[in-house]
């Protein structure tokens, strides 16, 4: 790579600027009186290992970032966001009844869960699908996958606690079903909310 | 330096324009004395000064008041200057003369200061960003969360919900019209002669379930009569209902 | 000059497609854990001879076409705003002292600014609000923004010209309001001024 000569530089500053692709006679407009032509050449030599292209479409030449690269040029930004109640309920059903279909899912929830729910559960990486049930219509079966262990920090399924040690905990109190029953109806809400979420 | 221009027959005017004010007349002033203002004589400066404002006064000028005002100040500095040191005056005359020449200092170092920022290569001038980027892009994903108290008490809520274990309705003091129904026709079944509603009704103590009972047991004998399986019978408004089974 | 290593071309497509200067972190959240700080380093001598230079603003860093080369570039009828002889003053006093009251600009200047001065400023995007002074009246202060620096070209406010030595000769000493209004009768209105503002 030589140094450029002064019609290389004012080139490259020129395309740099330039809103648009330019054709020669453009680029001369600014310029004057030049070979254009070797000196594009030039640079897009110059530029072919780097991690900008000087490139040409038709009769314009342009610069662009390396295809190579275009993965850089867009971040991904990670955002916690808090699991719905809709989607909690479900995951809990399938940890503890696992593998489960999702007719047997809505059964044991008693109300219908939107298709959003377990995506949302398999896209966290708690959920896999685990095979289809031998029944007629060969439903697919929901289960739990290492990942999920792993959040939750359980060793394994075993780790959950059983109905009794719910109740003993509290967490089958009759008060809380008296509030579920008069939530019940905002359930649908909640996949709405979910979705909004974050 | 400004000039005094014919404005039109009458009037002279001092061309104040020229000025942002007497500071920047004093400084334009003083460079006419020297380029470093730190050399410059100040008693020398309040002469040009007041000359320049009585000049513009001779010629019947308006000059406004601020100038005025500034005149009148340098005679005083001029006259503290040129008179016998009096001690006990705070700030002494030379400190002022020197506070005057450190401002025009200060304006002048602005003012050049401000003619070499607008000399450089400016953007969107002299020197240009990319003109076309193609821009970044940030693709947001969620990272959920849930811990596994959420997990447990979501499953708690759910077994509650659906267990049949807690008998929450059948607590509830409600006596339907089918059970009324059923209730009554039964009864009936076993009585021969008129009966009060009353004597179908359950002895409880819940007032709430009795009125609720006594409300289904009339919807009943209603029902049942309409069925013709049962007879009523009262002898004025509000008084006791007698149901008899219809042979 | 030797050929680009990965990071470096990561860096040097990610300044090239990005829409404002960017920092070291930012450029992370993009590349990922590598050490950016020697890739610009390394970047902006490769481009010191080019048509276009890696340039660094306070913590942000950018590409833009040389100085030298203006002339080429200068676009038709596009002259940046004419700014008044107050305004530009205003801006250097800023500039040079800020945070700065509008009292002590006035003070500096020996005349009021008018309303419209400081809304110049800041519409173009040179000049910010600063909080407020403690003292009576808790006058507004003012500062530059990262525009300024960016439209003038440069790299710090260390680096606005002969700063150092005004500071040296004592030309830069805060501006002692009250000395100045006992020495000039014509200060009293910008007092007042001053606590009407803002």
């Amino acid at each position: 790579m030589t140094p450029p000569d002064e019609t290389m530089r004012a080139v490259e500053a020129l395309l740099f600027a330039a809103e648009a692709p330019m054709t020669i006679a453009e680029i001369r407009g600014h310029i004057g009186d030049a070979d254009i032509r070797a000196a594009l050449d030039a640079l897009a030599e110059d530029y072919a290992p780097r991690g900008i292209h000087l490139v040409r479409r038709e009769n314009r030449w342009h610069f662009e970032t390396a295809g190579d690269l275009a993965h850089y040029l867009r971040r991904d930004r990670e955002e916690p966001r808090k699991l719905s109640r809709a989607a909690t309920e479900t995951l809990a059903i399938i940890a503890y009844h696992e593998p489960v279909t999702r007719a047997e899912i809505e059964s044991i929830r008693g109300v219908q869960i939107s298709k959003g729910t377990l995506d949302v559960l398999m896209e966290a990486g708690w959920v896999r699908p685990a095979g289809r049930r031998e029944l007629p219509g060969r439903p697919l079966q929901y289960a739990t996958t290492p990942g999920f262990l792993d959040h939750f920090g359980l060793a394994s399924r075993r780790d959950l606690p059983g109905i009794d040690d719910l109740r003993a905990a509290g967490l089958l109190d009759p008060v809380d079903l008296v509030m579920e029953q008069a939530s019940m109806g905002s359930d649908d809400d909640e996949v709405e909310s979910c979705n909004n979420n974050g | 330096m400004p000039e005094t221009t014919a404005d039109d027959q009458d009037t002279l005017e001092l061309d104040i324009e020229g000025w942002e004010g007497p500071l920047d007349l004093l400084l334009a002033l003083a460079r006419t004395q020297k380029v470093d203002l730190r050399e410059i004589s100040i008693l020398e400066l309040v002469e040009q000064y007041l000359g320049y404002v009585e000049n513009a006064r001779a010629l019947k000028l308006e000059v406004a008041a601020d100038y005025l005002v500034m005149a009148a100040w340098l005679a005083f500095l001029k006259s503290s200057l040129l008179l016998p040191r009096d001690p006990e005056v705070e700030p002494s005359p030379e400190e002022l003369a020197m506070r005057l020449q450190l401002r025009l200092e200060r304006l002048n170092a602005m003012r050049e200061a401000a003619a070499r920022l607008m000399a450089r290569d400016r953007m969107g001038r002299d020197i240009f960003p990319r003109g076309a980027p193609e821009g970044l892009r940030t693709v947001r994903t969620a990272r959920w969360q849930a811990e596994i108290y959420d997990l447990i008490s979501a499953y708690g809520r759910v077994s509650a919900r659906t267990r049949p274990v807690l008998h929450v309705v059948a607590q509830r003091p409600v006596m339907t019209l089918e059970t009324a129904i059923r209730r009554v026709e039964s009864m009936l079944g076993e009585r021969i002669d008129w009966a009060m509603l009353a004597s179908f009704l359950p002895d409880v103590a819940d007032p709430g379930f009795r009125k609720s009972a006594l409300a289904s047991s009339f919807l009943a004998a209603l029902e049942l009569a309409r069925q013709g399986k049962v007879e009523l019978r009262q002898q004025s408004a509000f008084a006791p209902l007698y149901l008899k089974a219809r042979q």
